[in-house]
């Protein structure tokens, strides 16, 4: 079986200073990848380096996907003087078959017209969250994605992210919340 | 199509985007006015370098957070991860800001112009003139924006407004030539060239450069 | 041909021409200028390298 | 760079020489212009100058084509240590020349094209040093400063045509630097050893100043340790 991504001896720096290097990883599909590090070890770098925005000083990376990489990272990407119909529109995700099981999930259903400034830090990352549980791709790379999170919806996350693994998807992710399913756990 | 159609619905939502600059260009023409006698000789003399650094200015305004809204709230690195190419999402993005400042300001430019110097065919020859330059101007200022994405507007004003020095030359000779009755067509033209090459070049350049910031 | 043009010291800084006018000022401000200017850059890249040779040690 | 360490004294002496040779020689021995007097000497200094002033921002261009294009280090290194010589010898060119103008033209300033165009210059070379020296992480202002390099080398030879053709108009042509009266042989000389001993003069600081941005950037190499 092809892995999804396939990482070798991948090192990367900043101003001459090495981040992190000699970091070799595969990723099967189906199957989860926990990096686990201190603050400041490069975790962030690593996930952007897999989605393509960062470049490796050193080292191969290869991605096999055909389809766009789902991608949660610490900024949540939507923008704060629209409401959240407009919004989702600039995702493209208003017309999603699965998109009002989410919203009443996260009780945001009746409160389409209001403005993202006037919501919570919570409700906001639960609005970037959906780009996540709409997405249509085969490699999901979250970044912290339980920030802010109450118990409720990182229970929601959890089943969820273990229903695309059993649909052959494949993840990548840091957090420093434990999220309980099977993974395997990269550190730096 | 649809990235243009969400550009245009972020930038209508957002009115100090659009309409401020607008209206700076409206204070400007209603001020230079009151800093010179009011005959209609010096009025029209003057009035074609205040309309050209009034343009100049109001779209380096109004450019000035063309990409470092969207890079501080995260969408410009869904952009960047997307399949679709970058340089044509930032050429759309441009082109949508021209379309919501840029003409608006043209047809009120050229609408002043009829009104300073009592001539409608000078307004009428004006206007595309207006159109093209602003559009150049908007490309231009992007880019300088695009180096000083975090770092401020001044930045990259100050890197970008000598590359549009020439700019500032021809239009100042397009002025003479309509006065005179000279190869009008010509100077269209030339600044039609000089857009279709700018068009296709600057969001090259630019998709590079917000690579790099994103890295 | 190496024949020198003015007489004395004197003469050389003032430079009169032929016009009656001394342009002995703009010619030596000039080389004032000049020679500042290429000699602080030469010092300044000097005691600059210096310091950071003195920091890495 | 060990090479360049050896041959530095001999470049430095060697132009010092010639150029302060030059330099007498159009000062004290060439003859009186017949139009401008005696302000004319000026040109020994001037000229030089401004000829350097271009071709820095040429060698700055190559520069970081070939940094964009190989991601050669070096080359972005040489662009960085170029830019604020560019704008001193810019400096020179302006102020040199603008006295110049005093006698001359009767007033230290004309909107001449090349004036015009050499004052662009200058702002240009400040750009590009703010611009660089903006950015925390090196790599990133390297590219950018590169990529602006490009870009206004496209622009400069744009700069310089429009703004003659600016300027013709509007200006009588009497005053413009290109008209100079024909140069005698005798002048002529001094005003070429002059420039060579400019240039090797300038090329000595961009030494220096290359040194400096290396030693700076590479400070965490061992080989920059040892030879420190």
């Amino acid at each position: 079986m092809n892995p999804l991504v396939k990482a070798q001896n991948l090192s990367y720096k900043i101003n001459d200073k090495k981040l992190f290097q000699g970091i070799s990883f595969e990723l099967l599909k189906g199957k989860a990848l926990h990096i686990q590090g201190e603050n400041g070890s490069g975790k962030t770098t690593l996930l952007r380096m897999v989605c393509g925005l960062t470049k490796p000083s050193k080292g191969n990376l290869i991605i096999k996907t055909d389809k766009e990489v789902c991608f949660i990272g610490h900024k949540n990407a939507i923008k704060q003087y629209l409401n959240i119909e407009d919004n989702l529109a600039l995702m493209n995700l208003n017309n999603h078959q699965d998109l009002q099981k989410y919203l009443s999930i996260f009780n945001l259903e009746k409160s389409l017209d209001i403005n993202i400034a006037n919501l919570s830090f919570g409700q906001q990352k639960k609005i970037s969250l959906l780009r996540l549980f709409l997405n249509s791709s085969d490699l999901i790379i979250l970044d912290e994605p339980c920030v802010g999170l109450d118990t409720n919806s990182q229970e929601i996350l959890v089943d969820f992210l273990k229903k695309e693994l059993a649909n052959g998807k494949g993840i990548i992710y840091s957090s420093h919340i434990l999220l309980d399913f099977d993974a395997d756990s990269l550190g730096i | 199509m649809e990235v243009i159609k969400f550009e245009f619905l972020k930038l209508l939502k957002k009115s100090r985007g659009w309409l401020g600059p607008i209206l700076v260009f409206v204070l400007i023409m209603i001020a230079y006015p009151l800093t010179v006698e009011v005959s209609d000789i010096e009025l029209s003399q003057s009035f074609f370098s205040i309309l050209w650094i009034a343009a100049l200015l109001v779209t380096m305004l109004a450019t000035e957070d063309i990409f470092l809204e969207d890079f501080n709230d995260g969408v410009l690195e869904q952009y960047a991860i997307l399949q679709k190419s970058l340089s044509f999402i930032i050429g759309s993005k441009v082109f949508v800001y021209w379309l919501v400042i840029g003409v608006p300001i043209s047809i009120i430019g050229s609408i002043f112009c009829i009104g300073t110097t009592n001539q409608s065919a000078l307004g009428y020859q004006i206007l595309p003139i207006l159109l093209v330059s602003t559009y150049i101007f908007m490309n231009v200022f992007s880019f300088g924006n695009a180096l000083s994405l975090t770092k401020g507007s001044v930045l990259g004003t100050l890197v970008t407004l000598p590359l549009l020095l020439p700019l500032l030359i021809i239009l100042g000779k397009v002025v003479i030539a309509i006065n005179f009755d000279l190869n009008y067509l010509g100077f269209l033209f030339l600044l039609l060239g000089i857009l279709s090459i700018i068009i296709i070049i600057i969001p090259m350049i630019i998709s590079y450069i917000i690579r790099a910031h994103l890295e | 041909m190496f024949d020198i043009e003015f007489n004395s010291l004197a003469e050389a800084l003032l430079m009169q021409s032929q016009n009656g006018q001394n342009h002995g000022i703009y010619v030596w401000s000039v080389i004032l200028i000049v020679t500042l200017c290429i000699s602080i850059s030469f010092i300044f890249y000097k005691y600059k390298i210096k310091e950071i040779s003195k920091k890495i040690k | 760079m060990f090479q360049v360490n050896r041959a530095y004294p001999y470049i430095f002496y060697l132009s010092l020489i010639t150029y302060l040779f030059s330099i007498f020689w159009g000062l004290f021995v060439t003859p009186e212009d017949f139009v401008q007097g005696n302000s004319y000497r000026i040109i020994y200094l001037h000229v030089p100058a401004s000829f350097i002033s271009q071709s820095l921002y040429l060698a700055m261009a190559i520069a970081s084509a070939v940094y964009l294009i190989w991601k050669v280090k070096l080359s972005v290194y040489l662009v960085r240590s170029i830019a604020p010589i560019g704008a001193v010898t810019t400096f020179i060119a302006l102020t040199s020349g603008s006295i110049w103008g005093i006698p001359t033209w009767g007033t230290w300033w004309v909107w001449d094209a090349r004036i015009v165009s050499t004052l662009i210059l200058f702002i240009m070379y400040l750009g590009l040093i703010s611009l660089h020296d903006s950015f925390n992480n090196n790599e990133k202002a390297d590219k950018f400063l590169s990529i602006l390099v490009l870009v206004g080398s496209v622009n400069i030879p744009i700069i310089k045509m429009s703004v003659e053709w600016w300027s013709t108009l509007h200006q009588p042509a009497s005053i413009t630097l290109s008209e100079k009266p024909a140069i005698d042989l005798v002048m002529l000389y001094p005003l070429f050893g002059s420039i060579i001993g400019f240039t090797g003069l300038i090329a000595c600081l961009v030494i220096l100043s290359s040194k400096l941005q290396i030693i700076k950037r590479e400070k965490n190499k061992s080989w920059v340790k040892d030879y420190v």
